[in-house]
This record gives structure tokens, C-alpha cells and sequence, in this order.
């Protein structure tokens, strides 16, 4: 069947609406606007004003009563327009989401799930264009999502509503147009693996999200090069999955990891780090990083396509650490 | 004679003595934390609620097992009347794997499932929108259960106060906020805080029902929590009672108060809930000599036993740290 | 004939005409906006304040040099109109560096040092604290400036809405707080957002001036904001108009108004701020058919050329991509 | 002259108030109360409350007042009293202080430092117990800053506040009561270089701020054993002096970093990255991590201490890439 990502991810609150009614969604303007980003357009008219809550403009006090109904035995979709209204929120999410489990010795568990938009590419400057995924991924206590494919997108959700603690899913605002084939009757999804896009045996190109296209991308100019690059889809960025990483680093022996993220303290620095503190002898050149300009992000297209991660770069990134190609 | 004492008919008086006890009982646990707490068998942040606790006992006192609490770092009175055994609480404090919360929470993050006893949260003014999602769910499932929330007059120039009345008035959750009126939040005094300092008009303006109430009366906290708890799980939306009261003691173990007069303590000392209770119990001819003796001895059993329970307690074993990060999940 | 045009004796003719002008220019730089969105030379998210002009021309009307004025994304009206050139604006939706922001910013991020305009905020309420802070330093620094902090009625339920009411409350700070009432924020009715639907009430309520005003009367919004705007720089303390506008079109490109009815739109549209005007204009004599068209000219010659400036700009080398995330520092 | 590590704060916002009346401090209790942990004792007395300025609790309120005051000519110290605090007022921090100057093309900068303190290490549970350092260091535009020693606590306030961008301060709860002699005429430090506390051959062990104590002791440690460790106390954690780093492991060929943040995403994996990155060919071991352990701190003190970084793991990390003692 036809579908998009954005109809995926409907699909998938659809789903989850109808399987569970202690399921709803609430946010800012997923009802009567029918979601800022279209995404949960006609659910509204489907299931009505209270499971399909629209609230004010208050991302701290609507994530909190998502963390105090999720408490309360509901099993809360709360939307945050974009990542980057999200730090409103983060008191909620760091200090009462992530660690009531802990503080009550295993007693309050918060089985909500937080969905929000994230990346750049769309020319909206420096405050609507943040990659936090992989620095939300730095939260004991937190599940983070990262679906890049349609698969993914659909089936996602209602795994991490199966979770009894706090999911965040990370949706690419690049993402929501992007059309495909998926499975009739595509359901549920693990969130516990990475997962092979594409298998070689030169180079392990290691992303999630927002930038697996460009991989996929860069994947194929390597292959035109002669130069066989794995591509690794983490998928969850935390908690990690160490053994696939180490497993295709395991037998191409060298890596470029690339997310959209700031370079500085990226997620991507976790995996190189990690990679080399497993795999050191394995290596046969430095891990690779491809990563977003270090500058608040600037609405000038040129200028915002210059920070950003591209093919170009990837590829540049995979020459360097084969020694091949160029 | 003060004017609880004429108040006090026959009827009333076995109420009257009940919530004496609980007064009692939570005066006493605080002081014996206070001497814990120099014997260093209690650490990290530690603030009590002397002075304070006609609140807690004037609203707990009319809720039912299915309502739900949530309330600040200041909350050991208000687990121990919600029904958190003293035991538990003294053993948290001590870190030991008998307290509420294994000792992973400490004295600010007392929990306690089996009695809807949602924290213990010390970020000023988090447990608002807690509040309100706990208020939420029991709406849109249909129960009848009140959630109270208590909180400072510090938290009402936060933005999640804000936030929170708004939702809970717009969506007329079944929530009663409880702001606890100390007039100082550490050492900052409500006027040098609020442009608006009739916090109970602040609340009225976000269109839910709104008094103020004497915290030192406890009668008077009873009643109106009565009515607030009524009309709530009634249908009839969130209220809010501010709850003018004081703190007797300093804000936690590492204030040296130099913030307000010793003569405005010793005045708001005159208003002790306790003994103006007491007073007027016995102005009313309420409570003999007798009477006031078992209280006593019943307040300072209780926290004698939870002492004993708490030093007889053991550390979790330590491999054990990362446990509760994610929930365990049973064999499928 | 309207209220307006009984207002309009011969000494408020000029100011009248003025402000016809200012909210032309207004609209027509929108108009092309919106054209330039369609043809792709603007991009990412672009919001006109088409149906809103009179808050501008008549809060803006009123400032002086020393004052700051903190906007949101919805504010080419608010930049144009406090001096920033027309071509400057459109060279900065074109990305080229010519741009008032070197085409860093786009549409939602305006800033000029020039007329003191603080930008150009994407984030619904976050140049409230900024506003707060710029009155701050006027005071401490004893300057007589006025800052003056235009947002939308969405912002209203936001933490940040409440905390920095009560701020400049408390501290009595020189800043004026302009809520541009439009009824969405989004498709967000304001019933539906607010519990307390009565926005001036509501400010009210933190102890400081607050005013309800006719948005669409610019007369009027001139009159009240020339009142507050004396009061507060003269030393009474924060002040706070609500201006009861609409907005004609969708609230951005993206947005295909599901959430209100036709004939709500149409209804507004009767009270559109530059007809009112124009006709009140005309009904007391002081508008001539020559006047008019003179205006018109005026405003379509300012537009043209701003359109030929940013079509005549460029990019920024893309080598410059990492400037201005630190200051640069001149040789020692 | 004998101070404390408090002191010393304290005599720096004295200095910074001498010489330059557009200073002025602000934040909760800073006034009549004395600050919350006593840094401030005595300035609302000696400079009055215009100067010392108490804030109600509305963490975004005063924060973005203090960027605003900034803005507005004015050289603001905003005090938030503990990083977890902080995350209340993150859309502020991230969304206007850092992004101003790039947003307005270079025309509005922000000179406004923000001190908190930072760390565990005093039993005070999950919600006070962060080490978000590192996290914060992830954002362009900021400029991070962790004294260690009575020299950085008392220097580097002044330093900061000539900077014209805004800098984030942490102190490190557990240093306040550090006492030691410094010298009278002590003023301001530079705050663009690594320091070195203490030379040796064998490994590099990278820290800062709160940690550094410890490091030291596990380098007395290492000593008797026959390790020579060399100490490289970061200072400032944006940005990184990648020079001082790389001479330091470019003639040891071996470090451990060691930070208070959770192990996944802290900076210590942008350290470890970055010295794979650039000194790969050099290194004779892989880079070790000594953080804490990924779980919201707990108030019980024996599981505070496991789950923070200690001299004992500290040596044994070192033994391990020195593959020495023991
Ligand atoms: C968001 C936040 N800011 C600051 C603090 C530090 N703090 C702890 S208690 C307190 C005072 C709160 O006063 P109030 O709300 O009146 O409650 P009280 O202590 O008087 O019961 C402060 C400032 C905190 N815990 N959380
Ligand atoms: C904190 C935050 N949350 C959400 C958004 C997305 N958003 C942008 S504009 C807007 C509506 C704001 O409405 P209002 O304040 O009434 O201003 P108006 O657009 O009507 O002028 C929303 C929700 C945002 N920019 N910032
Ligand atoms: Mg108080
Ligand atoms: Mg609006």
C-alpha cells in the first residue's frame, strides 16, 4: 500500500487509539488544526475532543499532566510541536518522567510516550531547526526513538506504549513527505535493534532519522567509487545497540558515524567513543564524524545546507577513513 | 479564649482530638528527625513542617483511599497522615532498603504506591502539572477519585503554576490545590516575591473557586478542605485553598535565618496549631489532663517505634544501584 | 458612518492620515510578501499581519529613539513601522546579505541594533523575560526608555507570560506589554486555550495597569498607547494593553483554516483597521479621492523598491557560515 | 592569604562589583538570605538590594531578564542556584542567549554570565544531584566554564564578564568549603586554556571542576605504584583547548578522562572522540572514561558513592590502559 511517512505515523495513533482507550493523544493543535505538522489530521473528527486533547500554548504544564496521567493509569501521547519548544518542558521530562521510577525504589513507573518533531532543512532558523535527540539521549531513565523508515514510523508508537517507562520518538520534519510502499498489514516493530539498511564490507556508515537518506545516498556514490559501505540504522539511540554497532565494525573495521546533531558532545561522539574503547585493535583508521556545523542554525538556504550533513560529506568522510576513492 | 474554643461543641470534640494526634504525630516525628538529622544519622536536604501542620492534617483528613496526593521536599507530615507508616519514612531518611523508596528518595522524595502518595518533589511548583495529569486520568476514566496538591506560596510566581490552573480550570479537573502560605520561601518574603500578594485572588482569577483559609485553625482547614473535597469529586472543578500558616523552624538544616525578626517568630509562636487547639479543647472542657497525656504518649510511641524500625534497617546491597533506572520486567 | 469619523475633528486629521499611511505600508509589504512566498523567493515559515495593522501603527506611532521593542514571528509590520527599511526586511526573507540580519534570521527573526528592535522571536512568549530584562537595565542605568513587548493571546498561557508579568510588576519596570488579541493562536481558539478569556482581567490580576483596547480602531490603540506609554516612562510602572484585533489570513503558509467558520472571517473582515480608517477619513472630509491615491502610490513605491533592493542582494559567501556564533574581536 | 573555594567566588563578585557599575548579581535568596549556599554572604549588606538582587522562583522569568538587562547595557551575574534548576530556564539559554548574535547577523551579543552550582556528592537525591556541564557544552554560542582551585573560583568571574558572549559558570557543590592560601593580589585568570596540575609521562588523566580533587588523589595513588600520571584540568568545557589536550596525550600516549556526568553522552565521549580522531596513530591504549554511573542519583549515601567517580576507579582505569600495577 501507498503511504507516506506522515500517514504512517497517523496509522500508527490510529492503531493505538482503537487497540487501547486508555490511549490519547494531547498537544498544541493536534485537533481542531488537525496537527501543525498534518500529522494527526482527521483523528480529531474520528475520535473526538478528549482523546484527541488539544491544549494551550504550555509545553511544561501539558507534558507534566502527561507524566501525572500516564501515573494515573492512562497511556498518554503527549505531541510537542518540535524539539525545540521541548525545552520548555525539560524540567518535566528530566526530573520528574525520567527519575520518579528511580526515587520511589521501583514503585511509579511513567509509561508515556512523547512524540516530537525534530532537525533542520527547512530554512526555520536558529530556534525551530535543533537535533536535541542525541542530547536527550544522555538521560538515564528515557527511551529515545529515532524512526527512518516507513516501517518504522508506523510501528513504533505502539512497542513504546507497550513500555512501561518514558518513550521519546524523534520525527524528521524532512521526513513527514517522504512516500512509499509499505506492508498492508505493517504492525508493531521492536525498538530494541539497530538495524542493517544495507550490507558491505568496506565501511559501517552508523546514523538514525533524519540523515539515513543521505547515507543511503552516500552509500550508493561509494559503491560507483568501488568502495562497499554498511549502513547502520540505530533506530534507538538510547539505549544503544552496542553488539550490532561492534558487529559491523567487527568486520569492515572502520566507521563513519553521522547525525545532525552539533559535532561537540553529539551522539556521535558516544559512538566513536565507544567503538574505540571495544574495538580499538580492530580499527583500521580512526572512527569518522559527520555532523552539523557548530553554529545556531541560519535560515539562509545555502548557508543552512552548508551546515548540515550531506552526501557530499559523507562521502568525503568514507573516503578518508577507507584511504580509498576521491 | 480564643475563638476555636467556641466552636468546639460536643459534637465536634472527638474530631478535635483526632486531628490533635495527628498534629501531635507529626510534630513529634519532625522534631525526632531534626535531633536525627544532628546525630548525622539523617543527610543530604532536610525540612520540616513545624508550625505548619494544621494544613496537612485539616485537608488529609477528609480524603479516601482512591484520591491521590502529591506534595514538596516539606512533605513527611503530609506521607505520615496520608498513611505512610512513621517506620518507612524514618527508614528512608536513614537510606535503608525498609524506607518507602529502598532510600533511593531521601527525605525530599518520600513515595508510597499502596496509598496514592505521589511525592515528595523538590523542584519548587513540579508537582503542579503532576497534579493536574493525575486529575486527568481519573476524569477521563471515570472515577471519582480528588487529587490534592500541596505546594508553597514560593511555587506561585513559577510558570508551571500558571500552566496548571489554567488546565485544570479549563478542562475542570477534579484537583485542589493546597498553597501552603508560609510567607517566606527560604528567605525571600511573599511581598518581595508577588506584584500580587492575595494569593487565593491570584487563583480566583484563572475562574476556579478560590479561599483563603487560617492554617493555624485546624478546624477551620478542616471544614473548608470538607467542602473543597465535596464539591471537587462532585463534578464541580478544581479548587484552591490558600493555607495562611508559618514555619516555626528554619527553612532546612542550613539556614541561620537571618532573613526575619525573632518577634515576628515569636508571634506567629503564639498561633502554635497545637496549642491553640489544645486550648480550646480544653477551654470547651474537651480534653482532661489525662486525655492530653495519651496523645502524647501515643505521638511519641509511634515515632519511638519508627526510630527502632529505621536503626534495625539495612543498606540495599550496593550491586544493586542500577536496579529501577528501567522497570524490571517479570518472566513473560 | 462609523464611531471612528465622529472622532476625527481637523487637529487629528494629519495624525489620522499618518497612520492610514503606516498601516498601508503594512499592508501592502505583507501582500508582497505573501506573493514572494508563493513565487519561492521567501522560504521556511512566513506570518503576515494582515488584518492587525492598527496595533502596530498606533502602539509604534508613539515611541521615541531611547525605546526597545521586542516582537515575535509575526512582526515585518512591527519592524517596518519602527524603522527598519523596507528592503532590508524583504532582503532578509531573501536569504542575501543585505538583509537586516545578513540573512541569518529570515521572516521570524528581525533584529535591528539601529532602532533598538530586539527581533523577531520564534518562540510563543520568549521575548517576554527579554523585554523584562531591557526595561531592567533602563532603570538600573536611570534612562528614561520604555520598552515595549508585543505577542500574541496564546502566549498568555505560557510559564514565561506569568513569570515576567510579575517580574516587572514586583520591580515596577518602564515596560509596556502589548497582547495582540487575534482569537487563534494557531487553530487554537482563545475559549479553548484560556480559562480566563478576558485578557486585560487577567493582567490585571499581577497589579498592573491593564487596558482592553479596539485593535481594529487605530485611533483608539494610538490614544491608549500614547497614554501608557507617558505613564510608564514618566515612572508608574509596567503597563499592559489588550488589543482586540484578527487576522485576515491563514495564521502562516501552512495552514489551511480548519478551525474557524467562514463567515466568522467575513464578519472581521467588515472592521478591516484601513478601510474603518479610510472611510472615517472620507466621511469627515479629510480624506480627498487625491489623497488617497497619493497614499496608495506612496506605499506601492516603498514595496517596489524594496522588492528591487533584495532581488538586486546577495548571498553570504558560504565561507562565512560559522561567524556570529562568538563576538569578533577586533585587533587589541 | 587563606580562603575557601566560597571565598573566593564571593571576593570575585565583590571585585566584579568594584570596578565596573554595570555588574549586578541576581537570582533566588542571593539578597537577605546570603545565597543559598552562602556565596553571596554580605553583598546585599554592602552593595544593597538594586545590586543584589532577589528573584521569585521563575527560573525563565530572571534568566531571560538577565539576557534582556544584558542587551540593555548592563553586565548582569545571574545566579541559578543549582543546574537542576537550570532546566527550567533552557529555552532561554539555548533559545535567545546563545542564538541572538547569529540570528541578528553579529548585531546583538550578550554579555551576561550565569553561575550555578553543579554535582552530587551530598546525598540530596535525583532531582539536585546533576552534572549537566558537559551537556551544556553541546551548545554553540555558550561558553562553559568549571573552576577547580581558588585561583579559577575567584578569577574567572571577571574574565567572563568581559566576555562579550554569554558564559555559563559551574561550581561544584562538594568545592565550596575547599579551603587553601591564595595569594593576595589573585585577579583575573584567562579562561581560554587547559591547565596543567601536575606532569607525568605515563597517562594523561583529563578532568575538571569537581573531579579534579579525586584525580589528584588517584595520581598520588598511581605514583606509588609507579605510574606517572599527568593532570590536565580542562577549565573550560567550551570550547575544548584541543591544543593542551592533544600535547598532553601526544607524550604520554595514553588517558583517561574522568567527568561527574552520566557515562552515555558526556564529554567525556567528545574528549575520547576527538583524541581518537586526531591522535589515533599515537595512542598506545584506547582512551578510558571514569563517569557516573547512568542512573538518577540516589540519596542512600553508599549508592551515591558507587555511582560516582572515585580515586579507586580512577586508578584502576589508569592501571588498565597503562596495563601497569595492580
Ligand atoms: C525550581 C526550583 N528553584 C529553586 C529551588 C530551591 N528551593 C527549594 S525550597 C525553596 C523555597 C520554596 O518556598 P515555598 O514554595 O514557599 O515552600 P516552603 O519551603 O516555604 O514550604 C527554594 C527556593 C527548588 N527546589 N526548585
Ligand atoms: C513555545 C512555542 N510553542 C509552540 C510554538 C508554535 N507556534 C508558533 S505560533 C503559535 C501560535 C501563537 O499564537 P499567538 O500567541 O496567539 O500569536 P498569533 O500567531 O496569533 O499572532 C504556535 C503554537 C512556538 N513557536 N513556540
Ligand atoms: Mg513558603
Ligand atoms: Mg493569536
Amino acid at each position: 500500500m501507498k503511504t507516506t511517512y506522515r500517514e504512517a505515523i497517523r496509522a500508527g495513533i490510529r492503531d493505538a487509539m482503537e487497540r487501547d482507550e486508555r490511549v490519547f493523544l494531547m498537544g498544541e493543535d493536534v485537533g481542531a488544526y488537525g496537527g501543525c505538522f498534518a500529522v494527526s489530521l482527521g483523528l480529531f473528527e474520528e475520535f473526538g475532543p478528549e482523546r484527541i486533547r488539544d491544549t494551550p500554548l504550555s509545553e511544561s504544564g501539558f507534558v507534566g499532566a502527561g507524566i501525572g496521567a500516564a501515573l494515573g493509569g492512562m497511556r498518554p501521547i503527549v505531541e510537542i510541536m518540535t524539539v525545540n519548544f521541548s525545552l520548555l518542558a525539560l524540567d518535566q521530562i528530566v526530573n520528574n518522567a525520567a527519575t520518579l521510577l528511580h526515587m520511589s525504589g521501583g514503585q511509579f513507573n511513567v509509561p508515556l510516550v512523547i512524540r516530537m518533531t525534530t532537525g533542520a532543512g527547512r530554512q526555520l532558523g536558529a530556534q525551530h531547526s535543533h537535533s536535541l535527540e542525541g542530547w536527550y539521549a544522555h538521560i538515564p531513565g528515557l527511551r529515545i526513538l529515532a524512526p527512518a523508515t516507513l516501517e518504522d514510523a508506523r510501528g513504533m508508537l505502539w512497542t513504546a506504549l507497550q513500555d512501561p517507562d518514558p518513550v521519546l520518538i524523534f520525527e524528521h520534519g524532512t521526513l513527514y513527505n517522504m512516500p512509499g510502499e509499505i506492508d498492508d498489514g505493517a504492525g508493531p516493530v521492536d525498538i530494541d535493534t539497530a538495524a542493517l539498511r544495507r550490507t558491505g564490507k568496506d565501511v559501517s556508515l552508523i546514523t538514525y532519522g533524519g540523515t539515513l537518506p543521505a547515507v543511503l545516498d552516500a552509500a550508493e556514490q561509494l559503491a560507483e567509487e568501488g568502495i562497499d559501505a554498511e549502513v547502520l540504522d540505530l533506530r534507538t539511540l538510547r539505549p544503544l545497540d552496542d553488539a550490532a554497532i561492534l558487529a559491523s565494525v567487527g568486520h569492515t573495521h572502520r566507521a563513519v558515524v553521522v547525525d545532525e546533531g552539533w559535532r561537540s558532545g553529539s551522539i556521535s561522539a558516544e559512538i566513536s567513543a565507544r567503538i574505540t574503547e571495544t574495538a580499538f585493535y580492530d580499527l583500521d583508521a580512526p572512527v569518522g564524524r559527520v555532523c552539523s556545523a557548530e553554529v545556531p542554525l541560519p535560515y539562509a538556504k545555502h548557508l543552512e545546507l552548508a551546515a548540515l550533513p550531506s552526501a557530499g560529506r559523507i562521502v568525503a568522510a568514507a573516503r578518508e577513513v577507507t584511504g580509498k576513492g576521491g | 479564649m480564643t475563638a476555636l474554643a467556641g466552636r468546639i461543641g460536643a459534637d465536634q470534640a472527638a474530631l478535635a482530638r483526632h486531628l490533635l494526634l495527628q498534629m501531635l504525630r507529626v510534630r513529634r516525628l519532625e522534631e525526632k528527625c531534626v535531633e536525627l538529622y544532628s546525630e548525622a544519622k539523617i543527610r543530604g536536604f532536610l525540612h520540616v513542617y513545624i508550625g505548619e501542620e494544621a494544613v496537612a492534617a485539616g485537608v488529609l483528613d477528609n480524603l479516601q483511599g482512591e484520591d491521590a496526593v502529591v506534595a514538596t521536599y516539606r512533605e513527611h507530615g503530609h506521607a505520615l497522615l496520608r498513611g505512610v507508616p512513621a517506620g518507612a519514612i524514618l527508614a528512608e531518611m536513614y537510606g535503608h532498603v525498609q524506607g518507602c523508596c529502598r532510600g533511593r528518595g531521601g527525605s525530599m522524595h518520600l513515595f508510597d504506591a499502596g496509598t496514592r502518595f505521589f511525592g515528595g518533589n523538590a523542584i519548587v511548583a513540579g508537582g503542579l502539572p503532576l497534579a493536574v495529569g493525575l486529575a486527568l486520568a481519573d476524569k477521563m476514566a471515570g472515577r471519582s477519585g480528588v487529587t490534592v496538591c500541596f505546594f508553597g506560596e514560593g511555587a506561585v510566581a513559577e510558570g508551571e503554576f500558571h500552566e496548571s490552573l489554567n488546565l485544570a480550570a479549563l478542562w475542570q479537573l477534579p484537583v485542589l490545590f493546597c498553597c501552603e502560605n508560609n510567607l517566606y520561601a527560604m528567605g525571600t518574603a511573599l511581598g518581595r516575591s508577588e506584584s500580587q500578594t492575595d494569593i487565593a485572588l491570584k487563583a480566583a482569577g484563572y475562574e476556579l473557586a478560590a479561599w483563603a483559609v487560617d492554617g493555624m485553625d485546624v478546624l477551620a482547614v478542616h471544614e473548608a478542605a470538607r467542602r473543597a473535597v465535596d464539591a471537587v469529586r462532585s463534578g464541580a472543578g478544581p479548587h484552591f485553598l490558600e493555607l495562611r500558616t508559618y514555619r516555626f523552624r528554619a527553612h532546612s538544616m542550613f539556614d541561620p535565618e537571618r532573613y526575619r525578626e525573632k518577634a515576628e517568630v515569636a508571634h506567629w509562636l503564639e498561633r502554635d496549631p497545637i496549642t491553640l487547639l489544645r486550648s480550646a479543647l480544653e477551654d470547651a472542657g474537651q480534653l482532661t489532663e489525662a486525655q492530653w497525656t495519651e496523645l502524647q504518649r501515643d505521638a511519641d510511641a509511634e515515632v519511638a517505634a519508627a526510630v527502632e524500625f529505621a536503626e534495625a534497617g539495612t543498606p540495599e546491597p550496593v550491586e544493586e544501584l542500577t536496579r529501577f533506572v528501567y522497570s524490571e520486567r517479570g518472566p513473560e
